[in-house]
């Protein structure tokens, strides 16, 4: 029962938040149930660790892989409410457009990604996947300004009929488990499906299909190029924290949607056909949003399509397979949480400051805000994979190995697009930096709680650098034996 | 064997008739309220064929399902799309970059075409062709709707559509998925069309229109 | 007995040199039909500016004055590798006749510094076109230098001699010839002799060697001329070192070494008059034509080195 | 105990921006970062010393806490490439502990002491790195501080764009190192493994591990055509700096390849010895074309650092021709040649770029055409920089002499090789070396003539005072070692001939190497004499005014400039330049006498044009052609996931 205390929490906070009409109360009362999230994810996490799989009934259950995603929901989520409480300072009345909205639907949308990382069955899981859809669409609507409402439509079509197609897939995935002779009621169990997988093998091509319909349909979700075109607008468009929420740990749900799937495939049919494609996908993704970065004119997109670049890198990780593989990719996927949070917080400070994110408008900010300025540098040069932060270690695991499984054509274009991913961001970024700024605005001074997230960020980042703590690293162990049994 | 298995039988053989014929009305409907109203006739056809599958294979919860997708998908759903028609007050016509001729064909080779691509898979799957066909049809045209029609509404309609060939395509080949699960999806969708239609009035108070197609702010 | 022979030597390359140079005077004014002046004349010159005062510009440090010593210094020592009646020289090495090339390159170096420390335009007119000249001389000088060498199959200059010592004269090579001729032509420039540069012009425009030293004058100009006298001799000695060693003393008996200085006489005169000749023939070339001038020069050596290469 | 001296001087490194940072507040503490770090250099230089002289070998081993496989491990190659860090870096720390101060105030002088010591702590990483995530994680971090460096120095808009060459290039070629480490999986956990695995590897896989070491360390060292952000970004930064950039910095990339190609690889076919030698002929000559040609002071040396690269490359690749021959001892003598060298030239070049701080302290330019006559007002400046261009011309007792003619020695050793292609090629790389060398001449002669020698040609190098005591015993130490080692060139040469025993199995020094250090003395001694004695004569001098056809008014505007000294090279090689001139000139009615004449020469470097350009402008293009699909039409993005679905079905049937 332990389970549904991380799922009862946020609908609570929600509730309560829906229904009270002081700003200040809102604030501390999502800050509470922010905390006390946390708190549930850690004992769970900690309980999984001490006494393995839990479950509660038949559709809820908890793995080593749920714990590693859950660290990354509940570290994100945390860094986001005490962020947007500084953030939130003036938000414009409206409807739906209010603090009480706010918080609600992003306790709604919290509710929904852990739903779908504790969520047992594959038909469940589809389900919450879509219900982040719907939770976070008003989010990217927050703003009500005609971008957000179109970001926010866009997002919800393209998004939808994408999920369409995975629950297409999950379908036929169940089709073949009945085919192959597995009880109906179980056959969207993932680790029923998992003991069941050499049996599966009958249904080949069933599988194939159904993988490929999954890849669309969730990749849609992670952003994979050619799918990508709604990521950029809702990511350009949200609050700068439902950004971070977005690429941080939306596409990681989506991801681990697509890793649940590959492992099912991967055990029954060989791992040839899903990774292959993941492969491909993660390849196109790399290639294209590297080379789109090089021309973008907002702050918020170029940090979009970083984010489709890093899930294409991830997606290669997954491809590649073997320890090497999965090992980078997942610490690729934490990095790049963290990375991209830390970036995304900036933006909102050079939004805040500056009163835009066109990227030619922003100029001399190593002079004028010298604190976001090198937040800036810093973040770029860990997005970008400069030691001494965690992603040089990730993307290099990664690049390991995909030499070490002599995919040389991918290692080129890995290290090709990572060089033109650096020269975009460095080229956008200098000019941000130098030079002499058009408007100086009265900037507000970082509050206390930016500062704090800011810098909760970067030791992470640091930390993950140069040295990988025991209990993180017996964490990823946990997830691996979940993939690799 | 008694007289209404036949009947059934027989209801569900010719049913993917029914359901093509409600595909090729839907692309040459030049009205979004005749576009609603077909597709409510087909969720009714899909509705009846659930009924007599589940009443062949004597699954009870068969029935369940039935009444779930009679009441969402055959009442609520277009009785609120009918609604927000009505309150949109905007150009009822579907302004297809299509004309509606053109549309029906493209329909028929969707057809066609689903029939080819299912072929491969009928040996496998041992459901009915017909209908492992049309649920691919439905995918296809409500696809098409989307990409042809630049009313918002229209794109709902359209995902609606494909939403009931995926539908389709699981009553055939599983003959359902656990209740839970279908009851979930529908909630879903009923949340999504709840939200796509919230969407669609901020669209028009934003813009005064709403036609999708002209929604291209963001790009690049 | 060897080290004294090897002082020797180079004692007579330093006191000999004024005479070459006064011997090409008077044979070159010989056959333009001029009476000229006496052999003993660059002997003359020396002790006349010895004896005078030092003229400095004001302008100049103490570069103007260091010089004319580093260049006879590096002169000087050139000359101890130089083996002379005898297969031997004072100093020695392997691979030495790179540390000879590169004596002279100090010693011109130099001379650059200072005609440019005068602060007037003449000298940074002439280090300039000793730049241009020296630059391009170097690479053929040593590449011939170098195919000898691999013929010899040794690096220094006195195993060289040895070596041509042990072969007779019919059995030579085209590569001796093609060596021959570069270095004959590397000589030229870096002596600073008629067609490369006029010895004996005044005329701004013409002049390389004689604008650089233009602002020197007394003790640092007579060091100058010694050296380059001291130069030009060391090149021709070597010459005939590496080329037509025959008759050098092979042992170190008084008649040997008596043959061996006779034998020097001669073909140090027969170069001598060889060099007059081709001095008084030839008309100075344009500026832009010692490169080309050059260049024969480089390609030479380059196909002597080809040729040892693949005579071996 | 070497292992805690080595910590400690590590820990030291990390320490001093620590203490920089508490006590710059403190006025007494100013000196305080340049003692510390002097002093933990010199530690550095004793542990050095210790390896390298007496082949002790000792390791950190940090892989328990680190993300990653981390261990530092010291043998006799990482100890010559510590030691020359070191022992270089001392004196520019002591020139810096004067300029730093004199230059620069408040945040930006903090900035430079804390990135300094940053600076030589990746430095030292780099090259005493024994796991290839040590290697690559010094080597990143090597490029990002150089450029903070950099930065320091201010931010114009060609400047930024400088620095954006220099980072692209860096990582571009940082890419080709990890690929070349990443080859050897798997095995490729430690340094020793991957000597190890590297004898099990096909050959095609050698090929690539070498043509990928060959492109991502030529990249840091600057060799032709990878030199493009070479003369950008050396000269814009501060002058120590740039002193141990030129110096040091690229030595690193030269301790990599020898890593590679000789401790991993072990040598390979010949044809990698002609690539190598091929790369230094050009980068030599090129170099030092487009460096006789530049006047402004920093950007030539600049250009010098990449001919002195080229001649470094020219020692490897007959090393790389020897041992493809089965000549281990020619091999050792050619690797010797080009590591002295390495010492050499980051002794000489960092000597140079010191005095040319103390040129633009003392006269605020670095414009040769503004300079001139600055031996009378800075005597001692004067002299430790005509000692740097002796030796980085390669004349006899000094320094650069000593290697160019080992490098020499073993071009001749080429003739006894038995393939006919060493034979010929060989030699002729010397006819290269000479060329390289007359040109280095004829622009140092240009350099030291112009700036120090004649009449100053501008106020303020008339007003140039002597630079202060610091800044003077800084360039006098790197004067005194240039000399040292171009007379006693034994003091480093027995310990090389122990190291290339260690790198190259069966080669002991050769006895010619040793036959000029033999000889060398005596010459010296013999110069010294002469000079002595002649000096020592009693000379009566006169100061007149300078002759000048007998008219009056000679002035310093009718003195050779630096553009005119250069100019008969320049017209010989004009091909190498293609510069395109343009001469306006404005008639008045007298066709001799015009108003105005005014001449431009641009010179674009035709490798940006031809080989750069077109592969950037193909991205870009290609980056707008993407942005040209992300059509904001969301009926478009419906279809590409259609299209996406489609397609994968069909590949699906096919696989």
């Amino acid at each position: 029962m332990l389970l549904l205390l991380p799922l009862f929490i946020p609908l609570a906070g929600a509730l309560f938040v829906f229904s009270c009409r002081q700003p200040r109360i809102v604030v501390r009362a999502a800050l509470t149930t922010g905390a006390l999230e946390l708190a549930a994810i850690g004992i769970t996490v900690h309980r999984i660790h001490s006494q393995g799989v839990l479950n509660a009934g038949q559709y809820l259950r908890a793995d080593g892989l749920t714990s590693f995603f859950l660290i990354n929901l509940g570290l994100i989520s945390a860094l986001v409410l005490v962020y947007s409480s500084a953030y939130l300072r003036h938000v414009p009345e409206g409807r739906f457009s209010s603090l009480r909205w706010f918080y609600g639907l992003v306790f709604v949308f919290l509710f929904t990604m852990v739903a779908v990382f504790l969520s047992a069955n594959l038909g469940m899981m589809w389900i919450f996947v879509e219900a982040t859809t719907l939770a976070s669409a008003l989010l990217v609507g927050f703003y009500n300004t005609e971008g957000a409402i179109e970001a926010g439509w866009k997002y919800l079509i393209v998004c939808t009929v994408g999920i369409a197609f995975a629950l297409f897939g999950t379908i036929t995935l169940y089709l073949a488990a009945v085919k192959s002779g597995v009880s109906p009621q179980s056959a969207l169990d993932w680790s029923t499906l998992m003991a069941a997988a050499p049996r599966l093998v009958g249904a080949r091509e069933l599988l194939k299909l159904a993988f490929v319909f999954v890849a669309v349909g969730y990749g849609t979700k992670v952003g994979f190029v050619p799918m990508h075109s709604w990521l950029p607008d809702a990511h350009a468009e949200a609050p700068s924290p439902i950004s971070a929420l977005l690429s941080a740990v939306l596409l990681n749900c989506a991801m681990y949607a697509i890793l649940r799937f590959d492992a099912i495939t991967s055990r029954a049919i060989g791992s040839g056909f899903g990774h292959t494609l993941l492969l491909i996908f993660g390849g196109v993704s790399l290639a294209v949003a590297s080379l789109l970065m090089i021309v973008q004119r907002d702050l918020k997109r170029l940090l979009a399509y970083s984010s489709i670049e890093h899930m294409g890198i991830v997606a290669i990780g997954i491809g590649l397979g073997g320890a090497l593989g999965f090992y980078g990719a997942l610490l690729h996927t934490f990095n790049h949480s963290i990375a991209k949070t830390f970036l995304f917080f900036t933006a909102g400070n050079v939004q805040g400051n500056f009163g835009t994110l066109r990227m030619e408008r922003i100029r001399g900010m190593a002079s004028t805000l010298p604190w976001t300025g090198g937040a800036l540098i810093m973040g770029g040069l860990a997005i970008s994979g400069m030691p001494p932060f965690g992603l040089f270690v990730s993307e290099l695991v990664i690049l390991a190995g995909a030499f070490s499984t002599a995919h040389y054509f991918i290692a080129v274009l890995m290290l090709a697009g990572i060089s033109i991913v650096f020269g975009a961001l460095l080229y956008h970024f200098q000019h941000m930096l130098m030079g002499t700024p058009e408007d100086v605005r009265t900037r507000p001074a970082l509050r206390a709680s930016e500062i704090t997230v800011m810098s909760v960020c970067a030791l992470c980042l640091v930390v993950l650098g140069v040295h990988i703590p025991a209990a993180f690293a017996a964490i990823l162990r946990g997830a691996m034996t979940v993939l690799r049994p | 064997m008694g007289l209404f298995e036949t009947a059934a039988a027989k209801a569900l053989a010719s049913s993917g008739v029914f359901l093509f014929m409600t595909v090729l009305l839907i692309a040459a409907a030049k009205r979004t309220s005749t576009c609603i109203a077909l597709f409510s006739v087909q969720s009714l056809v899909i509705a009846a064929q659930i009924v007599a599958v589940s009443r062949m294979h004597h699954l009870p919860e068969g029935f369940a399902i039935a009444a779930l997708v009679l009441i969402v998908k055959v009442i609520t759903i277009p009785y609120a799309l009918h609604r927000i028609v009505e309150e949109l007050k905007v150009p009822r016509d579907v302004s297809s970059s299509t004309s509606p001729s053109q549309s029906v064909f493209i329909a028929a080779g969707l057809i066609l075409l689903s029939f080819f691509a299912v072929r491969p898979y009928a040996g496998v799957l041992g459901g009915d062709q017909a209908m492992l066909a049309a649920s691919v049809a439905l995918v296809l045209t409500g696809g098409f709707l989307m990409i042809s029609r630049k009313k918002a509404l229209m794109q709902v309609v359209g995902l609606l559509v494909l939403d009931n060939g995926i539908f389709l395509a699981a009553l055939t080949t599983t003959f359902g998925m656990p209740l839970v699960i279908e009851i979930g999806i529908v909630f879903d969708l009923l949340m999504g069309v709840f939200l796509m239609g919230l969407f669609v009035f901020r669209i028009r108070d934003t813009f005064n229109h709403v036609d999708v197609s002209k929604l291209r702010r963001l790009r690049g | 007995m060897t080290l004294a022979i090897n002082v020797v030597q180079v004692l007579l390359l330093l006191l000999l040199a004024p005479l070459v140079r006064g011997v090409i005077a008077r044979l070159k004014a010989r056959i333009q039909n001029r009476h000229g002046a006496s052999v003993w004349r660059p002997y003359a010159d020396l002790l006349k500016l010895f004896r005078k005062e030092d003229l400095v510009p004001d302008s100049a440090s103490f570069v103007f004055r260091l010089a004319p010593i580093v260049v006879f210094a590096a002169t000087l020592v050139a000359a101890a590798f130089v083996p002379l009646l005898y297969g031997s020289a004072l100093l020695q090495a392997m691979g030495d006749f790179i540390l000879l090339v590169y004596l002279l390159a100090l010693g011109r170096f130099f001379l650059m510094l200072g005609a440019m420390d005068g602060g007037s335009s003449f000298g940074g007119m002439g280090a300039s076109r000793e730049a241009l000249v020296s630059t391009l001389a170097e690479a053929p000088f040593l590449l011939a230098l170098m195919s000898v060498a691999i013929a010899a199959h040794t690096g220094s200059i006195s195993g060289m001699v040895q070596w041509t010592l042990g072969q007779n004269f019919f059995q030579f090579s085209a590569v001796h010839a093609l060596a021959f001729v570069a270095l004959a032509l590397v000589a030229i420039a870096e002596t600073g002799r008629m067609p490369v540069d006029n010895p004996t012009t005044h005329l701004e425009l013409t002049m390389i060697h004689e604008a650089m030293v233009l602002e020197y004058s007394g003790p640092s100009l007579a060091l100058i001329e010694w050296a380059s006298a001291i130069k030009l001799t060391v090149i021709m000695a070597l010459l005939i070192a590496l080329f037509f060693p025959w008759g050098a003393a092979s042992s170190l008996s008084v008649l040997a070494i008596a043959i061996g200085s006779l034998a020097l006489l001669l073909k140090m005169a027969t170069l001598v008059l060889v060099l007059a000749l081709v001095e008084s023939s030839v008309a100075k070339l344009r500026m832009y034509l010692v490169p080309d001038f050059l260049g024969v020069a480089s390609a030479l050596a380059i196909l002597a080195v080809v040729f040892t290469a693949l005579m071996r | 105990m070497t292992q805690v001296a080595f910590s400690s001087f590590l820990g030291a490194l990390l320490l001093v921006p620590v203490a920089t940072l508490i006590f710059h507040r403190w006025a007494k503490a100013r000196a305080l970062p340049a003692v510390l770090l002097m002093g933990s250099l010199s530690v550095g230089i004793a542990v050095a010393a210790a390896a390298f002289y007496d082949g002790q070998k000792f390791a950190v081993d940090v892989s328990q806490v680190a993300s990653f496989s981390f261990a530092l491990s010291v043998d006799r190659l990482s100890a010559f490439f510590l030691l020359l860090i070191c022992s270089v870096s001392l004196p520019v720390i002591l020139f810096s502990s004067s300029y730093i101060p004199r230059h620069y105030s408040g945040a930006r002088r903090h900035w430079l002491w804390v990135l300094l010591p940053l600076f030589l702590l990746s430095m030292v990483l780099v090259v005493t790195a024994s796991t290839p995530f040590a290697f690559l994680f010094g080597w990143e971090l090597m490029t990002l501080f150089s450029s903070g460096l950099i930065l320091i120095d201010g931010d114009s808009e060609e400047r930024r764009h400088s620095i954006f060459v220099y980072l692209l290039m860096m990582h571009a070629g940082a890419a080709a190192v990890i690929g070349a480490f990443l080859l050897f999986l798997p095995h490729a956990s430690n340094f020793t493994e991957m000597r190890a695995g590297a004898a099990a590897m096909p050959p095609s896989l050698r090929m690539a591990v070498f043509l990928l070491a060959f492109a991502g360390f030529g990249t840091k060292a600057g060799i032709v055509p990878l030199h493009l952000w070479l003369p950008r970004a050396h000269p814009i930064a501060p002058s120590p700096v740039s002193a141990l950039m030129s110096g040091v910095m690229l030595k690193t990339a030269i301790y990599g390849f020898v890593r590679f190609a000789f401790d991993f690889l072990g040598g390979g076919p010949s044809w990698w010895g002609y690539l190598v030698l091929l790369a230094g002929c050009v980068s030599g000559l090129l170099g030092v074309l487009y460096a006789i040609a530049e006047h402004d002071l920093k950007r030539l040396l600049a250009y010098h650092s990449v001919e002195n690269i080229g001649i470094i490359y020219l020692g490897l690749g007959a090393a790389l021709v020897f041992t493809a021959n089965h000549a281990p001892r020619w091999a050792a003598l050619a690797l010797i040649a080009a590591l002295l060298h390495c010492l050499n030239h980051a002794i000489f070049k960092s000597l140079l770029f010191l005095g040319a701080g103390a040129i633009s302290d003392a006269a605020r330019t670095l414009d040769l055409e503004e300079l001139g006559g600055l031996q009378k007002r800075m005597r001692l400046t004067g002299a430790v920089f005509l000692v740097a261009c002796c030796s980085i011309v390669g004349l006899p007792l000094f320094n650069g002499f000593v290697s160019e003619w080992l490098t020499f020695r073993s071009f001749l050793a080429g003739s006894e090789m038995t393939s006919l292609s060493a034979t010929i090629i060989l030699p002729l790389a010397a006819g290269v070396l000479a060329l390289i060398g007359g040109l280095a001449a004829a622009c140092f002669a240009k350099v030291y003539g112009v700036a120090f020698l004649g009449r100053p040609r501008s106020h303020e190098a008339e007003s140039a005072r002597e630079v202060s005591l610091p800044m003077q015993a800084g360039m006098g130490m790197l004067a005194t070692a240039c000399v040292v080692i171009g007379v006693f060139p034994g003091v480093v040469l027995r310990s090389l001939g122990k190291l290339t025993e260690e790198l190259l199995p069966g080669a002991e020094l050769p006895q010619a190497a040793t036959s000029l250090s033999a000889v060398l003395p005596w010459i010296a001694l013999f110069v010294l004499a002469l000079v002595a004695g002649i000096a020592s004569l009693k000379r009566t001098k006169r100061l007149t005014a300078t002759w000048a056809c007998g008219l009056p008014g000679l002035n310093e505007r009718m003195q050779y400039t630096s553009t005119a000294f250069s100019k008969p090279l320049r017209k010989v090689f004009s091909q190498v330049y293609k510069a395109d001139r343009t001469v306006e000139t404005v008639p008045a009615g007298t066709p001799y006498f015009p108003v105005s004449i005014s001449y431009s020469s641009v010179r674009t470097t035709s490798f940006e044009k031809s080989l750069y350009r077109p592969g950037i402008n193909a991205i870009i293009a290609a980056a707008h052609r993407l942005r040209q699909l992300q059509t904001g039409n969301i009926q478009i993005y419906l279809l590409y996931i259609f299209a996406a679905l489609i397609a994968l079905l069909v590949f699906m049937r096919f696989v």
